[in-house]
């Protein structure tokens, strides 16, 4: 009963947060919605026994990826940033029009197409069978990434370190910038 | 009785934790340090005293010891290093003597270094030295001996150069330590041979005096030769070259009149009570190594020589502490002496009562030194010549340095001659019987004991009689009042020179008794000679843990224990007392004799002194440098053949082979070089190739125009290729 | 446990590698890092200390480390302790952890300094921890690199002529040693079975009857390489003709480097005899035994007569590190319980009395920046120290009278135990020994007197007394000095075991 | 109810609604919260299958990967559009075209 | 999956025959409902305590510092004025919601819930004693770390929308010092779940002892490092002084909340006191041994409980204590001290920390300090 709760809310918070991110014109209110349907998604997690996936998705997204995101926004002007830059160029609306949203739809339904596709030949074999109990996977999860995963471990390690130092180079102010 | 360990060990640890934690006040709190040195000695005292009396009360019997041993370290079941306690009645009695006249001398030192501005870092070190004689008086093995040994002799060191602000204590403590040390290192090839018989003997190595005595008794050293020599004289050699060094003996004796640059209460504690007697107390020690060693004659001469030369040296000093210092080394030369004519016990005797009077003049002449305050100086007068007359200013001082000087000439009823007379006797004894070996040194005796009659009353007329010769001098002395810690030592020390304290009877020998009192030698009867008869003792030995009770039972005091005739016949012992009977009698001659001389000398002044110095010009100046021991030792071996020698070894070493065999090297490798380096510059640089960079040029701007740059055209692009393909695909 | 060696071993070269990323104008941050570096590697040495268990002789199994790491050369990253190095182990420890606090006085180019001085000490335990004969010389190889560069960067006026000499005769002499190394080697596969660099494997006198063919001579193989290790570790004791290396290292180098020097580094000399010499060549050791006996007296005499012959000081120490390096000589070529132990006793004793001499010299050079006892114009080069530095003077009264063997100080038991053991075979040598103990006695009491006593001279006005760095790392050494004098058994209980059973070992092979 | 299904039905949802997202953006922050979403899709689809298909830990594996993956991006892109919008005072993703051939 | 209070009073026989008595009456899922209801009082419980806790965390504040000013501090409302909160509270129910012109409304309106609801979450793990844990999450941890930082958005957002340049600096500070600090926590929270080698508070707490001498801070001298970190990044998460930069009243009025009144603010004001308390818990138990008592003492009775929550609240309430004596003590940081702070120092030692830990684990087996120092001592005197 619990997880039938927590799936429908789940759910619930997932789509409709996926929705309004699309659907929004202030990206800011695109930044919150998303943490919504981030929350959401970890909930999901947790119905599928991954608690520690879930707790994961908390840290990472909620305290990491959106902040850096409503940072971001902040950092390049916010939403009512000025429609016209130095040059003078006055610019089409950043949060798109019509036009773009009549692309995306499509290459979307073409998108939809494909998983259609690919989900009913998978439903075709499929099964549904007993379900496992829900079992802690913290400790088999660390066993297996310093065993099995090593190495993709290691990489990752590696490749968090490489956007660190590169995130920090790359954003850091420099002194002769083009006026 | 129950002596454990916890009632015995404060002895020694009372001053040394008197020194750990003086080490630390002495800085903030001087005088509480001063006072707490003093207190803990006295605990010492109190400690010794009470074994003392065990021992000489009739608690124990006469073969009674206490001998507790711990283990130090060990190096595996095959070596094992034990340090203990070992008190015998020697050991007592030197026990109390080291910590009353300690006391007494660190009671004056509160006093006579008590305007000092290091007066807190000069206690300590007294305490530490302290510490270090009781070490000495209570180890029970050689090893333990020889490291308290060091100790005193670190402190000596010390204490010699207390002033170190002045360059003269700086040349005297080095000498001091450097002399004793060339004795020192003979002790310790002495350690190892004891150790490497005790092994043979025993399975395991030992320095225990115990063991010591089994091994000899044991006949160890039987028929055991080193490099030619009896292993047993060897090793009785080094031992007594111990003997030499410490206590100031003949060849070796030229540091002690230098160790005089310390302050007084050092010289009176260290350079005349205590430390130098250490030397003596060895040699009584290790007696029987001596006797089996046949070096018993040997150690006669080295005795009588030093007594003598000391005597005729201190007769031409100007100095009071010096004269004091040469009195030390010949009275010294009188104990050795008495231990090379065997007579262990009047030697031992000799040690006692010397400490006692010698200190009391020591710190006599210190009284005396402090003061008279030279004003044009700023320093402390110690030059009799500018002294006379003092006795009315310190009659408490001048009491007491006369009665001393009566104790050490000899005259009767003081202590120096119930002990000096029964070493004389004995040398009468052995110079009569074979006087071809011991004629010469009986002679030197008893010439040695008239030499120091006359210098001892010198002193005390050139200092306390007569008119003043300096005027200045004498008007700013204060007249002497008596206080508590300057005049309470020397008078206490005083009492302790009369001769029935160690004798029984007035004289010593049964002489003049007291009337209704029996004839209790208790000093004779205490300490024996280490005969077989009293090694024996030691057979049914079994070693006493540290920290248990002592179950030995309490044995009453034999009354009769004291064999005067010392086991001789009775023919023999009559004929032992008529010669030392008519011993005695020449002696008293003799101290009279020469108090006469000084008196006519000195205060009559019907013989001049300047005359005979006028006459005698060439011994004057033999005497005056001190037979040019110092100028043989110091300019001929030290300065012409040590230090040419050593400069020419570090010249070798610098000059020849470093400088030519080793950087020798280095020009060979130079030329070698040179060479080869030629050939590389000429046959392989200028024939290398160098042209082959530069060739090779990268693709430039081939795939540029593919690309629009716009991100979501790229997508739109992705996303329809992707779609074709899978929606072609036939998924299963 | 188990690895607890490998971090002594790399926490020094780790230390060293990250104090290269400190800013250089950081000095304060690059000193107190290597300090805490140090002062770890201190730690974990006192924890193996604490977890020695003296009951095991020889290898402690519980920390010994074996990895392969050229396994076609049967080369193994071996490390292991017993009796004999943990007290080197130990006091390389305590010494770097002194030194680094003595060196705040560096003028120059701290970073490079201290880097260097972490490296050595790691070496150095590598040196004493390494069981497999090619790691052994790896370190003890890798060990000279810092060593020159710190004496010829850091050092006094004449420097580059001492570090280039230090270099290169301790380099002639390891260049022996690898000769023997590599005969020992294919020699193994012969008498053992396989090749080999196993130091254990090699003990054991394997190689006795083996013949050696040389320019058409045959000869004795164990004799001829016991020659050769000989005068490898001889050079770096030093025994007398090797050792004219030794004065102008010390003289020209910084204080921590000659505290290391003569603390640490000629330890390696001695522990090379004990460790490898002896055991893998027991019989040629008995063979050699009395010519190594008589070089260990005349180095007890000759380096005192050198000693008393210096005007400077630092020299006059140096010479003192060569007589009493003479009494380990001794005691290791008697042979027997008692002088060995005393040998390994003096090793470590000696380490606490000459670190302490040099740091004392290398106080009173930061305030006098001469050390000339008597200057080369004849001059009194100090005078009246003792009135002038009166808590310095009795620091180095403790120094001293360690250094010349007082009974109640350290020095004293380890020369004691070395005449005990060398009395019974060597008596003659005992005896001549003595004049050793003389003279030794005769030149630090007379440097002490010509410096310390009578008025002080006008140019000893200024200088100070120790302050409280100095006095900080003066303190545990004096109280080490006087602790062990009273109480060896800390030391004794490690070192007993293993020096026993060398020396049953041995006995094995006796004549 | 809680079937495989209705699973890849919301990560669909989360799929399209990303890739309409970065379709219909114009400006590279939003473009990125769609980039987010679509990653989110697939990481719970992963998640998924791992419960319903072969229940073994691969997959909870593999999802954080994801995560870590899609952390490193943020912040390269972010600084990337920082850098961008310093130079161009614009998000504007067609103003990025400098890198055309 | 975790261990929860439901599952704490399951030990005890009379719940057992409860349940099973609701199993009989009503089916499986009677204890499935009445576990629910228990948690929803649990929560109510825990919720109510932490609340009142946190407003007397304001009357606390005042009245400490006005101890260090010697002034009176609040003494009107009750007896030494401890009722001065309630007061406070009703009055900021009474004021009027005020939404500035111009401000996003939808923004504006969710940040001080964001506020609370990052910090309530986060009370789900905190361990109040062996039973009184609402859940023990075997991730509980990363839990936390994740739940906490929404608070750091809120304060964001709260800047963010109030559309002032006061709150909108304010808000940006908040933001980027939480993110930051989170860094030099996390890194000391993790030195600790390698030594006790789990994510879940009960089992660190349970890792350690009831005397100081087990307690992780005492363990080896990286943890000792490792707990002043995690103290001094949890005053700066928490905005408290000398990090209160996102509120530095000398400079930015009053930060990410000037515009907020009434209710909204009294959100984001209870959110920064309970924070501080947990925070305080956590570092309590991460490495003071939480609700550890010595000798275990009382066990799994009810009065073992009610040590154990002693235990615990006197130790939180301790550190709760410092953290007011240091807001009063120290003067505020710069912001470029503050990030230096984190970023070249704190957080290179935290780092260093975490190496040291696992290197100590590795070489001593995870004996600590003590064990090492004094095992030969034991070994002699015989105790093993």
């Amino acid at each position: 009963m619990f997880d039938l709760i927590l799936f429908f809310t789940s759910a619930i918070l997932t789509v409709i947060g996926a929705i309004l991110v699309v659907a929004t014109k202030d990206i800011m209110h695109a930044c919150v919605y998303l943490l919504v349907s981030f929350l959401g998604v970890s909930g999901l997690y947790l119905t599928l026994g991954a608690d520690f996936v879930a707790a994961i998705q908390l840290v990472v997204y909620v305290g990491g990826v959106v902040i850096l995101m409503v940072f971001a926004v902040m950092l390049t002007g916010g939403p009512h940033a000025q429609k016209q830059n130095k040059f003078g160029i006055v610019k089409t609306a950043l949060m798109g029009n019509m036009r773009t949203y009549t692309v995306g739809g499509l290459i979307g339904a073409l998108v939809l197409l494909m998983m259609v596709k690919l989900y009913l030949s998978l439903f075709k074999i499929y099964t549904p069978k007993e379900l496992p109990e829900y079992l802690p996977t913290v400790e088999r999860i660390g066993k297996a990434l310093i065993t099995d995963h090593v190495l993709a471990f290691e990489i990752s390690s590696v490749l968090l370190l490489g956007a660190l130092i590169g995130a920090a180079i790359i954003a850091r102010p420099r002194k002769n910038r083009i006026n | 009785m129950d002596y454990t360990v916890a009632s015995i060990a404060p002895i020694v640890l009372l001053p040394f934790l008197a020194f750990v934690i003086g080490s630390f006040t002495a800085k903030k709190f001087p005088k509480f340090t001063g006072i707490m040195v003093c207190v803990a000695i006295f605990g010492s005292f109190l400690l010794s005293a009470r074994i003392f009396s065990d021992f000489v009360f009739n608690k124990f019997s006469a073969d009674y010891y206490i001998h507790k041993t711990f283990l130090w370290f060990d190096l595996g079941p095959a070596f094992k290093l034990n340090l203990g306690i070992y008190i015998d009645q020697m050991s007592a009695m030197l026990l109390v003597m080291v910590s009353g006249v300690g006391f007494l001398i660190h009671l004056f030192a509160t006093y006579y270094m008590g305007e000092d501005k290091r007066y807190a870092s000069y206690m300590i070190y007294m305490s530490l030295f302290t510490a270090g004689m009781l070490g000495v008086a209570l180890s029970d093995n050689l090893l333990g001996f020889f490291m308290f040994w060091e100790v005193m002799g670190f402190c000596s060191y010390s204490l010699i150069g207390f002033y170190f602000e002045r360059e003269a204590p700086g040349d005297a403590s080095l000498k001091a330590f450097m002399t004793t040390r060339i004795g020192d290192v003979f002790f310790l090839f002495g350690l190892l041979i004891v150790w490497n018989v005790t092994t043979q003997v025993n399975g395991q190595g030992s320095f225990a005096f115990v063991d010591l005595y089994n091994v000899i008794a044991a006949g160890g050293f039987d028929g055991q030769m080193l490099l030619g020599i009896p292993l047993a004289t060897f090793a009785g050699l080094c031992f007594f070259m111990g003997t030499i060094g410490k206590s100031a003996q003949f060849p070796l004796q030229v540091w002690l009149p230098d160790a005089m640059q310390g302050p007084t209460p050092t010289s009176a504690l260290i350079h005349a009570a205590t430390m130098v007697a250490a030397g003596v107390y060895l040699s009584l020690r290790v007696y029987p190594l001596l006797e089996i060693g046949h070096l018993l004659t040997f150690v006669t001469y080295i005795g009588a020589i030093t007594a003598f030369g000391a005597a005729t040296m201190a007769l031409v000093q100007t100095d009071i502490k010096a004269v004091l210092a040469y009195s030390t080394i010949s009275q010294l030369g009188f104990m050795v002496l008495g231990v090379g004519v065997g007579n262990y016990n009047a030697a031992f005797m000799h040690l006692i009562t010397h400490a006692v009077f010698k200190a009391c003049l020591f710190l006599s002449s210190g009284s005396v030194i402090h003061s008279l305050h030279d004003h044009h100086t700023h320093g402390h007068v110690q030059e009799m010549p500018r002294m006379g007359g003092l006795a009315k200013k310190m009659p408490y001082t001048c009491f007491a340095m006369v009665v001393c000087s009566l104790a050490i000439s000899g005259v009767p009823f003081f202590s120096g001659f119930v002990s000096k007379d029964r070493i004389l006797g004995d040398a009468l004894i052995h110079g009569l019987e074979n006087p071809m070996v011991y004629g010469l040194p009986m002679f030197l005796g008893f010439l040695a004991a008239l030499l120091t009659a006359f210098y001892m009353f010198r002193m005390i007329f050139l200092t306390f009689y007569g008119e003043p010769r300096d005027k200045e001098l004498y008007d700013h002395c204060h007249t002497e009042t008596f206080s508590f810690n300057r005049n309470l030592p020397l008078l206490i020390l005083t009492v302790f020179t009369l001769g029935f304290w160690y004798s029984g009877s007035l004289t010593g020998q049964g002489l003049v008794k007291f009337p209704g009192v029996e004839n209790k030698e208790w000093f004779q009867t205490l300490i024996e000679k280490p005969d077989d008869k009293h090694l024996a003792k030691f057979e049914t030995y079994t070693s006493q843990t540290w920290g248990k009770v002592d179950i030995k039972p309490e044995v009453t005091f034999p009354k009769s224990h004291y064999d005067p005739t010392h086991g001789l016949s009775e023919a023999d012992a009559h004929h032992a007392h008529t010669i030392h009977v008519s011993g005695a009698i020449g002696s008293i001659f003799i101290a009279f004799l020469g108090i006469f001389l000084a008196y006519l000398m000195y205060i009559r002044k019907s013989l001049n002194p300047g005359w005979w110095v006028s006459t005698f010009s060439g011994w004057y100046q033999t005497l005056k440098n001190k037979y040019y021991f110092d100028h043989f030792y110091i300019d001929i071996l030290i300065k012409k053949v040590l230090f040419k020698f050593q400069d020419f070894v570090a010249w070798v070493d610098m000059g020849i082979w470093d400088r030519i065999f080793i950087d020798g090297w280095a020009k060979v490798n130079d030329t070698f070089s040179y060479w080869t380096r030629k050939f590389d510059d000429i046959v392989i640089d200028t024939i290398a190739v160098d042209g082959t960079g530069a060739s090779v040029r990268f693709f430039n701007l081939v795939l540029r125009t593919f690309q629009s740059g716009k991100i979501q055209f790229y997508f739109v692009v992705i996303f329809v290729v992707l779609a074709s393909y899978l929606l072609t695909l036939k998924v299963v | 446990m188990h690895g607890l060696l490998n971090w002594i071993l790399w926490l020094p070269f780790l230390g060293a590698v990250l104090i290269l990323f400190i800013p250089k104008e950081k000095v304060g941050a690059i000193r107190w890092f290597s300090v805490a570096v140090t002062a770890a590697t201190f730690v974990l040495c006192c924890i193996l200390y604490s977890n020695f268990d003296n009951t095991i002789a020889g290898i402690q199994p519980i920390t010994s480390v074996t990895l392969p790491w050229i396994k076609s050369f049967n080369i193994y990253y071996k490390l292991g302790i017993d009796g004999i190095s943990l007290p080197m182990v130990w006091i390389n420890g305590l010494l770097f952890l002194i030194c680094t606090f003595s060196s705040f006085d560096i003028k120059k180019m701290h970073k490079g300094y201290y880097s260097l001085l972490l490296m050595l000490q790691g070496s150095i335990f590598g040196v004493f921890m390494s069981l497999d004969f090619f790691l052994f010389y790896v370190f003890w190889e890798v060990m000279l690199l810092p060593m020159f560069f710190l004496i010829g960067v850091w050092g006094g006026e004449n420097r580059e002529y001492a570090a280039i000499k230090f270099f290169l005769y301790t380099f002639f002499g390891s260049v022996l040693m690898l000769l023997a190394i590599i005969a020992l080697y294919f020699s193994a596969e012969g008498t053992l079975g396989a090749e080999t660099f196993d130091m254990v494997k090699l003990m054991g006198g394997h190689f006795e009857n083996l013949r050696l063919s040389l320019f058409g001579m045959d000869l004795p193989f164990d004799k001829v390489f016991f020659i050769l290790l000989f005068v490898g570790f001889a050079i770096k004791v030093p025994i007398v003709p090797f050792h004219t290396w030794l004065p102008h290292a010390h003289v020209q180098a910084p204080t921590a480097v000659s505290v290391i020097l003569a603390g640490v580094l000629l330890k390696m000399g001695t522990y090379g005899f004990l460790r490898i010499s002896y055991p893998i060549f027991p019989q040629s050791a008995w063979y050699f035994g009395d010519i190594l006996a008589w070089m260990g007296l005349i180095n007890v005499i000759y380096g005192a007569l050198c000693a008393m012959a210096q005007t400077d000081i630092k020299r006059l120490i140096a010479y003192s590190s060569v007589s009493h390096m003479g009494f380990v000589m001794l005691g290791i070529a008697s042979m027997t319980t008692e002088g060995m132990n005393g040998a390994v006793l003096q090793m470590f004793n000696h380490g606490l009395s000459t670190a302490m001499m040099f740091l004392l010299i290398g106080i009173l050079y930061e305030r006098s920046h001469h050390r000339w006892i008597v200057t080369p114009e004849g001059k009194k080069g100090f005078g009246g120290l003792y009135t002038q530095m009166p808590k310095y003077s009795i620091i180095f009264i403790i120094g001293l009278f360690a250094s010349l063997g007082l009974p109640g100080l350290s020095g004293f038991i380890s020369e004691a135990l070395v005449f005990i053991g060398i009395y019974k075979p060597y008596t003659t040598i005992a005896l001549l020994g003595l004049i050793g103990l003389v003279l030794g006695a005769a030149y630090l009491l007379w440097m002490f007197r010509r410096m310390f006593f009578g008025e002080v001279i006008d140019s000893c006005k200024e200088y100070t007394d120790v302050n409280t760095r100095e006095m900080f790392y003066m303190a545990p050494l004096c109280f080490l000095v006087i602790f062990l004098g009273i109480y060896p058994v800390p030391i004794l209980d490690v070192m007993k075991t293993s020096v026993g059973k060398l020396v049953i070992d041995l006995a094995k092979f006796a004549p | 109810m809680m079937g495989l299904a209705s699973y890849l039905i919301i990560s669909s949802i989360l799929f399209i609604c990303g890739v309409v997202a970065i379709m219909a953006r114009k400006n590279i922050v939003a473009i990125l919260l769609g980039l987010e979403l679509i990653l989110n899709a697939s990481a719970l689809n992963f998640i998924a299958y791992s419960r319903f298909l072969n229940n073994n830990i691969d997959g909870h594996i593999f999802s954080l990967f994801i995560i870590v993956l899609a952390a490193a991006e943020a912040a390269v892109a972010l600084a990337i559009v920082l850098r961008f919008y310093q130079i161009r005072e614009s998000v504007h993703v067609d103003d990025a075209t400098q890198l055309q051939g | 999956m975790t261990d929860t209070i439901v599952s704490y009073l399951a030990n005890f026989e009379p719940f057992k025959s409860f349940l099973a008595f609701l199993t009989e009456s009503y089916g499986a899922n009677g204890p499935t409902i009445f576990a629910f209801l228990i948690f929803l009082v649990a929560v109510i419980i825990v919720v109510g305590a932490l609340a009142t806790i946190g407003g007397l965390g304001t009357y606390a504040e005042r009245k400490i510092s006005a101890d260090m000013q010697a002034r009176m501090g609040p003494n009107r409302v009750g007896p030494y004025g401890i009722l001065q909160f309630l007061a406070d509270g009703v009055k900021m129910l009474m004021k009027e919601d005020i939404v500035p012109k111009d401000a996003d409304r939808f923004l504006f309106f969710i940040a001080p819930m964001l506020a609370l609801t990052g910090v309530f979450g986060t009370l789900a793990v905190v361990p109040f004693s062996s039973g009184l844990t609402l859940t023990d999450l075997n991730v509980g941890v990363i839990y936390l770390v994740g739940i906490g930082s929404l608070v750091g958005l809120a304060v964001f957002l709260g800047g963010y929308a109030s559309n002032s340049k006061w709150s909108m600096i304010g808000g940006m500070r908040g933001a980027s010092q939480i993110i930051s600090y989170e860094v030099p926590v996390v890194l000391s929270i993790l030195a600790v779940v390698l030594l006790s080698g789990t994510l879940s508070f009960g089992g660190i707490t349970k890792a350690q002892g009831g005397w100081p001498h087990e307690w992780f801070i005492f363990h080896n001298p990286f943890t000792f490092l490792g707990f002043f970190i995690l103290f001094i990044g949890s005053l700066a998460e928490s905005n408290r002084a000398p990090f209160d930069l996102p509120e530095a009243e000398s400079e930015l009025v009053s930060g990410y909340h000037t515009e907020f009144t009434g209710m909204r603010f009294a959100f984001f004001a209870l959110a920064e006191y309970i924070e501080v308390f947990v925070l305080c818990g956590i570092a309590a138990a991460l490495y003071l041994g939480g609700f550890q008592v010595p000798f275990n003492l009382g066990g799994d009775t009810i009065w073992g409980q009610l040590l154990q929550l002693g235990a615990f609240f006197s130790k939180t309430l301790a550190l709760y204590y410092l953290v007011i004596v240091i807001r009063w003590t120290l003067p505020r940081l710069r912001v470029d001290q503050l990030m230096s702070m984190c970023w070249k120092y704190l957080t290179p030692i935290a780092l260093f920390n975490l190496i040291g830990v696992g290197l100590w684990m590795w070489l001593f087996d995870g004996k600590s300090l003590f064990t090492l120092l004094f095992k030969s001592g034991a070994a002699a005197a015989g105790i093993h």
